[in-house]
């Protein structure tokens, strides 16, 4: 488009007008059946509107530029070599980010919170649960992600992200498996129940497992990084059933305290709330420096007889 | 239209049919209850069946907790403020089990609208709060009541 | 005329190098062989063409046939494909269907290979020779235009094999394109891919 | 539609030339079922209380047993090659495989269910909440296993790895299945429980053979 067509065109030509009209007849309808606390409403709702705009001038007015910015995402991110010289400058800040944000929540969260009005000291445990089941089920989702990815564009990094995944997500679903029985035994009065929650997770932790002996059961590595995808695609279906377990089964397990958006009411004081976010996202950058270790280890491996590993194994010695 | 097509057409039409059915009989379970579990309203009101295995929950209710002196039996009233009834239960309670507590219990309904339970389990709440801020909200809590009920009256 | 093109070809398995550009051009009416040494590649470079094989670089292209729809393509593989517990005739009419080839010529394909009157014998009970020549009569069914076979010549007797190679040539000569792997050249005038002298890339 | 009923024609041929297999599968359902009675003491409510889950253990290692071999011929003769490079859309010979493999080792199954359930001292009226619920839940074992089998068709000691990675995949319909029976046993209507298990069908019908289609072409070399 031409400098000139530019000129040429209205300033608000009519498609903006009506999309415009429809959008903030998105917003206020959204408004009014949404059902949470105002303030965030607004603030999400307001954001996204905006968000949307300039995402929309910035499509209608430079559409070239938008498509070569994705082509150019996705073949950095389908090429080993770029990931892994990005992922070796991100690394160290996230390690720091992740150490910072776990030391800091844990202890807030375990020395100098307040204690649970009803359970005392044993809540504090949530400190360890919640952060490790949500990086487990985190990581499935990605793992599904990344299955339709491999499967669908072929591309060689999604397969090497799922290897990565899997053994970190496998132990963080058995650290929420174990400390959730730790915890259950003062709270609920028993270490286990065949309860919907606890068994969707325990079908988590061997889906996980299941990812992981696949792809050593396959020799070829491009064979089992496909394999292991498409069952990764197939087990997300749980990863729902954990997540909605609670409505639908009225299970033992409390239901959820906070939401990505807010919960309806603050179901968590902020005495508490702020460690446990602090450990929750500690432990989404401690999962996603081990992703980033192993993918790397991965890459050098499978790249190790082309030049530019061989470069880098030189200058690193 | 070419064989090729048709056989692909046929396929997608199937998977969308069957997925669709998916839902459908997905939505027929979720509107029968396939939990057996009870709300004292549905317990009150006769909807839950007597004389079967099923699981409630509830709310303690305050002031109606009480032990035998020589045997571990124990009665107290469960409510969801519609409906209350009164639940018996012989062994260890655990350690959260208080008034005020919301429990999920394994048992029977009885002719008589009790529940003998053989299971209790506290179900702790998703609320996180402080002591010092559940005794506001307490206190809090019984200010308005007072006040209501200093309302009524005058 | 059909042509399949390849440019580049690079692949590699078990971390040993195959082949690294690799380039030749098939047409119709041309019989072409795969040679090299064992565990040169040969099976990997038919798989690649008749596309089970993805893993590969370069670039491998077809011209005059639409792959896919009707795909004109007949893959002999090591394996036969027939299944043990069947006859030659069911075995051969399941494969006709699925490949939208009409059963009337299976009894003239099995005479042809020599099997006729071996009706009611499952493949299970026939010796090694016979169930190559029943994964053979195939090649007497119509409708395929590129013939991929993985050493056909196994296990035949001195007849058989020349037979078949009677068979290529006259496929040949019909304006087919005929790739496949042996010791055995079937004609003097056939193209050859050498394969083997692709060694682990240079230190 | 021919290539349809020529694959079942095909498929129903191999299965009952090699009837030693299917054999095995409906013997060991049963074996397995009549041990348990043998294992613990026979008590009416004892064995009742546990029949279910009984029934529905033994329906799911049967089928998991016999699925192993579903493709694992057809890949050693080199029959997968030839579905892939054939120009028909593979899912119909893969829908094919899958209802003659019910027919032959699910419906059986369900057949001798209620003898069975009948032997694990369940009241007559319950027998056919057995055999509806395991009319229901087999076809999804043999299609959530197949998907399993086509993932590890061509390995060595595939079995215990096709266990690890389809016994999660099979805990719903284990669930719901035995629970089927559970809640006939107490009275009530089970219909609910059915439409679960039917839902968890439709889902597998619709979304199974695709994933077990993609997974032949992966383990067969794409």
């Amino acid at each position: 488009m031409s400098k000139k067509q530019i000129d040429k065109q209205p300033l608000f030509p009519r498609h903006f007008l009506i999309s415009s009209v429809l959008g903030l007849l998105g917003v206020v309808l959204a408004f009014y059946i949404w059902d949470v606390p105002l303030a965030n409403k607004t603030v999400i709702l307001v954001a996204s509107y905006v968000i949307g705009w300039c995402f929309y001038f910035g499509a209608i007015h430079r559409p070239s530029w938008y498509w070569r910015t994705l082509v150019r995402w996705y073949h950095q991110l389908g090429s080993p070599q770029h990931f892994y010289r990005i992922s070796g400058w991100w690394l160290p800040w996230l390690t720091l980010i992740a150490v910072f944000l776990l030391g800091v929540g844990v202890v807030w969260g375990l020395a100098f919170s307040p204690p649970h009005y009803e359970q005392g000291n044993s809540y504090r445990i949530i400190y360890l649960h919640v952060p490790a089941a949500s990086g487990a089920l985190m990581g499935y989702m990605a793992m599904g992600f990344c299955g339709v990815v491999a499967l669908v564009w072929r591309l060689k990094m999604a397969e090497i992200m799922i290897k990565a995944i899997a053994p970190f997500g496998a132990v963080l679903a058995a650290i929420s498996l174990f400390s959730g029985a730790v915890w259950g035994k003062p709270t609920w009065g028993t270490y286990w129940v065949w309860d919907a929650r606890l068994t969707s997770m325990l079908i988590l932790f061997f889906l996980y497992l299941g990812i992981i002996a696949l792809q050593n059961a396959i020799p070829d590595p491009r064979q089992a990084g496909r394999a292991a995808s498409l069952l990764a695609i197939v087990g997300v279906v749980n990863v729902f059933i954990v997540r909605y377990s609670v409505e639908w089964w009225h299970s033992l397990h409390q239901g959820g305290s906070m939401s990505l958006f807010g919960a309806a009411k603050s179901q968590i004081h902020p005495s508490m709330l702020w460690p446990l976010l602090l450990c929750m996202f500690g432990t989404y950058f401690l999962f996603a420096v081990t992703v980033f270790i192993r993918a790397r280890t991965e890459i050098l491996w499978r790249e190790r007889r082309s030049n530019w590993v061989r470069r880098e194994v030189e200058n690193a010695i | 239209m070419n064989p090729v097509r048709k056989r692909r057409l046929i396929l997608v039409v199937g998977g969308l049919v069957a997925f669709s059915a998916a839902i459908g009989l997905l939505l027929y379970a979720i509107s029968s209850n396939i939990n057996l579990f009870y709300s004292p309203e549905e317990v009150v009101s006769g909807e839950a069946p007597v004389g079967k295995n099923m699981r409630v929950g509830g709310i303690v209710a305050d002031g109606t907790v009480r032990r035998d002196s020589e045997t571990l039996k124990v009665q107290f009233d469960v409510t969801d403020g519609i409906g209350t009834f009164t639940v018996y239960y012989s062994g260890i309670l655990p350690d959260l089990f208080r008034e005020g507590q919301g429990i999920v219990a394994n048992g029977m309904l009885q002719e008589d609208g009790t529940f003998e339970a053989y299971e209790v389990l506290a179900k702790h709440d998703e609320e996180y709060t402080p002591p010092e801020v559940q005794h506001a909200l307490d206190k809090a809590e019984r200010m308005k009541a007072l006040q209501e009920a200093a309302e009524t009256a005058g | 005329m059909i042509e399949v093109q390849a440019q580049n070809l690079f692949c590699e398995r078990d971390a040993k190098v195959l082949f690294d550009g690799l380039n030749f051009c098939a047409r119709g009416g041309e019989i072409w062989q795969v040679v090299g040494p064992n565990g040169a590649g040969k099976t990997t470079l038919l798989r690649i063409i008749a596309g089970l094989f993805q893993f590969y670089e370069g670039e491998l292209g077809w011209k005059g046939i639409e792959r896919g729809a009707n795909s004109p393509l007949l893959y002999l593989g090591h394996r036969a494909g027939l299944r043990e517990e069947l006859t030659a005739i069911e075995n051969l009419s399941w494969l006709a269907a699925l490949h939208d080839q009409s059963q009337e010529n299976i009894p003239l394909a099995l005479e042809a290979v020599g099997l006729a009157g071996y009706d009611t014998v499952a493949v299970a009970d026939m010796s090694a020779g016979q169930k190559r020549r029943v994964a053979l009569a195939r090649l007497w069914l119509p409708g395929k235009q590129v013939w991929i076979l993985d050493e056909p010549f196994t296990a035949l007797d001195k007849d058989g094999v020349a037979l078949i190679e009677q068979r290529l040539r006259e496929f040949a000569q019909e304006g087919g394109l005929v790739i496949y792997t042996s010791h055995h050249k079937v004609d003097a005038t056939s193209e050859q891919i050498m394969l083997g002298t692709f060694k682990e890339q240079k230190q | 539609m021919s290539l349809l009923l020529a694959c079942l024609r095909r498929e129903w041929l191999i299965s009952i030339r090699r009837p030693s297999e299917l054999v095995n599968a409906w013997f060991f359902f049963v074996v397995v079922v009549s041990l348990f009675p043998l294992a613990i003491a026979p008590r009416e409510e004892t064995l009742q209380s546990m029949a279910s889950g009984v029934l529905w253990v033994a329906a799911l290692l049967a089928v998991l047993l016999s699925i192993e071999s579903l493709f694992r011929d057809d890949e050693a003769s080199g029959v997968l090659e030839q579905l892939l490079v054939a120009p028909q859309e593979m899912i119909w010979v893969v829908l094919a495989k899958l209802s003659v493999h019910w027919l032959l080792i699910g419906f059986p199954l369900v057949l001798v269910s209620p003898v069975l359930a009948y032997m694990l001292q369940l009241p007559p009226e319950i027998l056919p909440a057995v055999a509806y619920s395991l009319a229901l839940g087999t076809p999804s074992l043999v299609i959530i296993g197949a998907i399993g089998a086509a993932l590890t068709v061509g390995l060595q000691r595939g079995g215990v790895l096709l266990a690890l990675l389809i016994l999660p995949l099979y805990v719903p319909v284990l669930i719901f299945g035995a629970g089927a029976i559970q809640r006939a046993m107490a009275g009530d209507d089970i219909s609910g429980v059915l439409a679960v298990l039917g839902a968890i069908l439709a889902l597998t019908l619709s979304v199974g053979p695709w994933a077990i289609v993609q997974g032949l072409k992966i383990s067969t070399g794409d």
